[in-house]
């Protein structure tokens, strides 16, 4: 009998499986730090990471509320700064990166500055802080999101954070480090990556009791969809176990 | 030198090293006792108009005493450097202090949520936005601080962010590669929260230093608040953790949970009733006008709004939050 | 971009970021115990060619025990990062091991004098030179340490040391001003002696860290040799002591006096005598031959060394000579 | 009645009085830390001494070895390092550099690199260390030097470290920081500066005993020697004490 989940939780174990052992990720609070964390527990023991202000490896009794509360380096294998772990990025010695934002394209590119006229908004949002820094400097980006037509556009609003811009070639022409950019994209409703050839957004799995036209109708733009698609494989017993044992005791994140 | 490109926006700031050495020729590097008040120190060092950068990250390390003050004292039209402000930034909106910023993160508390108010400040369209990453303005002040008038990165390249900022892109003389080229900055003042200072301005910060390494050497003038005085002879002991040395100093005060409502690591948890108290008051201006007569401007001292706060058992309470990690 | 002028001389090693870049990918982030022995260290990291750098200040947290692998080893052609190198290189001259260096600093030994023997090697033409200044080579390591392919400083600048390096001069793109680019370098292999460090490679340092912070970031292989193991539990306990992360380093050695004869700050002094005899039997090679025999060719471990020069008895005495500083 | 000294102690108390209370100066080991040590202990008890190796105002039990041993950092304000030093001499907040060298041109040029051809060079020297440094972005470089004609040459074989280069505006030219430059040489034999307008070397003052034609003979080049030039004040009585007694009681230096 297949365990009951809730929907994030189903996409903090989706999140969690492209994480490969022996590498480093760079989270935020909340999901990310999640996924990351049941990785450490479940298929990556050795995962490191790290945190943007300065945190390096803690050992976190609780899930941080901020990138740069003492529980980003509790018991941390260093306490650095900005410029240490965004030069370390720089360097090519950070593999992944998560990231959210208000609207993401069909090129996996991110806006989280304004709705509206840059100079008098309709809305404004708090800008890059250091997503686009990341995004562009990271081997390979996740995204999670929620799923919906007013976020999955044809063409964000203003292009605060770098996916592959207009398409093949963009990122390397405008020069960032070649062969990086976003991975995969992990919503309530699917897991989606890039096509090879034209870097527009590909459907890889859609989540269990989610329809094909579901995914189809909360996309703003012509999203690719092989005929044949996975199912994303549903969280096991032992990542609930753990996720919600030991990652999220007090379900801080997996409670919302 | 080549310009691919660049972006639209003010420079808020002079790059000029050779003006920020005339500065820093004139400033005293004696080891002079700098204790003053906070009162003191923003009206000497805080005149309306300049520009103001905050040390920590929005609700970690901040120096909330100063912060606090500059509203009371009603300053208008500071120019601010925000790079993760996220606390500070809405102190700042909520007086209506700041006209023109240098934003990387803005009006959002991270997982808090955003700031109703500031959102409201900076969607009128009165303040004046430059747009940068986290990180470029880390290499902003880091050039700053090596005397430079520019430092490299590789970020922001290809968005609007970039369009939206007054960087440039220049390729390197060796390899031809295109970086973004990030005018440095040196702020006219600083306010930075540390663990331990001397009364001459040497500070230890235990923990994280976010860009406020960089920040201490770009900004002309440097006021340090700090959870507590030592003696200069507890610096010399180990002198391989001054972060901060005097000569970079004008002025210290000694504020014992000078972060609050913001964490300090190893000393005391963030208040987050306090922080959400914040964000909701902020929904209507008016309840937020008498918060901020409530919690700031019939306040006389930072001690006064501890105890409005929730006093020593408050304090205890968080220093017990804070109380799971290690102290030496 | 336009270059107002460059330098003349060989540019030795490679300053694509992206080349850089690939070679970090690779590179495994595990912490696992990476305790290996000074001989497999220098078999593994330091091949014959390779582009090597050291840690410390000439004679001053040195990793001695590395230096006499790599003449025991009979190291051939080595590329040579010479900043402040000062018993360093001399030990490395005795040996013949370099064939070209990035110098700003190399056959001095400061106040002690020069090195006959190194001067020799220098003045032979044999070895290939490309001048900078020490600031210029710390720039170039913190460039690397950036993952960018330039650092731009104010040095350089009018003189020949600038004719003779591989800088180009540039102009600012926001004020015009010049200055010296200077190409990232990215060392093959650096080895840095440290007071503590646990089996994965995570450091103290006590004292002024020199250039080593960058170094161990620039380098594409770190040797870490340590005066002692610590457990992982006291990394973990004070995060900010450190320094250098296990995921920059290949090989971690304890090392005990390791920096001798060189000073180790709060350790123990360096041996004056010691380091005035290798100035004396340098003046002849055959004495030169004879003494490197003695205390170099034919010795089996760098404890045997220490033995040779005094074993316990004089390592107390320069204990004692260092000890009038704190310990902690 | 005239104290008797050495010339050294002649060397150091002269270059002592140069150095201005509350200012910050970055010396290296031998006589420029000893001048930079009596001046503390005589009229600028606020000064602040650098080392380029990191440490920053010490407390100095005797003279340090190398310019970056223990004694340069113990009971200091901090232990830093090389970028961290350079860095504020390039923010502009370091006063005054000491120097030496084995040659010195009329416009303060010094050259410690090589002699013959850099190739295969007749002696090779140490290079610039981080004298080129202190000198391009310190605003006072101090050099302190024996006075022979083989040492003060016309043009010097090889410029290591910026003194005026070619003469006014040169280094301005160049694109090093405006108003820097030599401030003074102390010899054995005499206080030298540079003329305001052509920014050549002129003999500010001689050294009690030495004769007008001493300064010239072992100059090699043309010296500017203005009809009246002042005899250096010779060490005080308590200049002398405080040296022998405080600064340099193993006389390591002034024992030379």
């Amino acid at each position: 009998m297949a365990p009951e989940y809730r929907m994030m939780e189903m996409m903090i174990c989706a999140a969690s499986r492209y994480l490969e052992d022996g590498r480093t990720v760079a989270v935020g609070t909340g999901a990310p730090c999640a996924a990351a964390m049941l990785a450490q527990k479940m298929n990556a023991p050795n995962l490191v990471i790290l945190f943007e202000a300065g945190g390096v490896a803690p050992t976190m009794p609780q899930m941080p509320i901020s990138v740069g509360d003492s529980r980003t380096f509790f018991r941390g294998i260093m306490a650095a700064g900005m410029s240490e772990m965004m030069s370390t990025c720089c360097r090519g010695l950070v593999d992944y990166a998560f990231l959210g934002g208000a609207e993401i394209d069909k090129y996996g590119n991110i806006n989280s500055t304004v709705v509206g006229d840059f100079y008098k908004p309709k809305v404004r949002f708090p800008g890059s802080g250091g997503a686009n820094d990341f995004a562009s400097m990271c081997w390979r980006t996740l995204i999670m999101t929620v799923h919906t037509k007013s976020r999955f556009v044809e063409k964000v609003g203003f292009l605060t954070t770098p996916g592959y811009l207009t398409g093949p070639g963009a990122r390397e022409a405008a020069g960032l480090p070649p062969n990086t950019g976003p991975y995969k994209i992990i919503t309530d409703l699917a897991v989606l990556g890039f096509d090879e050839e034209t870097k527009v957004m590909q459907v890889e799995s859609i989540h269990p009791g989610v329809e094909r036209d579901q995914v189809r109708d909360a996309t703003g733009f012509d999203l690719i969809m092989p005929d044949f698609i996975q199912t994303t494989p549903p969280p096991s017993d032992s990542e609930l176990r753990i996720l919600r044992g030991e990652v999220d005791p007090l379900r801080l994140v997996i409670g919302r | 030198m080549k310009i691919v490109e660049e972006g639209c926006n003010a420079l808020l700031m002079d790059p000029d090293p050779d003006k920020a050495r005339g500065f820093f020729e004139k400033k005293s590097r004696a080891m002079t006792d700098k204790r003053t008040t906070v009162k003191e120190a923003v009206e000497k060092f805080i005149p309306d108009g300049c520009y103001l950068a905050i040390g920590g990250f929005g609700a970690n390390r901040i120096p909330t005493s100063v912060l606090h003050e500059i509203l009371r004292q009603r300053r208008k039209n500071l120019g601010f450097l925000g790079h993760t402000s996220t606390h500070d930034f809405q102190i700042l909106c909520a007086g209506d202090c700041i006209d023109r910023v240098d934003a990387s993160y803005i009006v959002g508390l991270e997982a808090r949520g955003l700031s109703p108010n500031a959102r409201r400040v900076m969607e009128s369209g009165k303040v004046k936005v430059t747009e940068w990453t986290n990180y470029a303005l880390t290499v902003r002040l880091r050039a700053a601080a090596e005397g430079v008038s520019f430092g490299i990165a590789r970020c922001m390249l290809g968005t609007d962010t970039f369009k939206m900022s007054a960087a440039k892109v220049i390729e390197c003389p060796f390899t031809g590669k295109k970086y973004v080229a990030l005018p440095a900055v040196w702020p006219d003042v600083a306010a930075i929260h540390v663990h331990e200072a001397d009364i001459y301005g040497n500070c230890h910060i235990r923990g994280i230093s976010v860009a406020d390494l960089e920040l201490a050497r770009a900004a002309k003038h440097v006021i340090i608040t700090t959870e507590r005085f030592v003696g200069n002879h507890a610096i010399r002991l180990n002198p391989t953790r001054t972060v901060i040395p005097f000569y970079l100093v004008d002025a210290v005060i000694e504020v014992p949970y000078g972060s609050y409502p913001g964490n300090m690591a190893y000393e005391y948890f963030s208040d987050e009733d306090h922080l959400k108290q914040w964000l909701t008051v902020e929904k209507d201006p008016e309840e937020l006008a008498k918060f901020l007569d409530t919690y700031i401007y019939n306040v006389s001292s930072f001690e006064e709004y501890l105890e409005l706060c929730g006093g020593f058992a408050k304090m205890k309470e968080l220093r017990n939050l804070e109380g799971l990690v290690d102290r030496l």
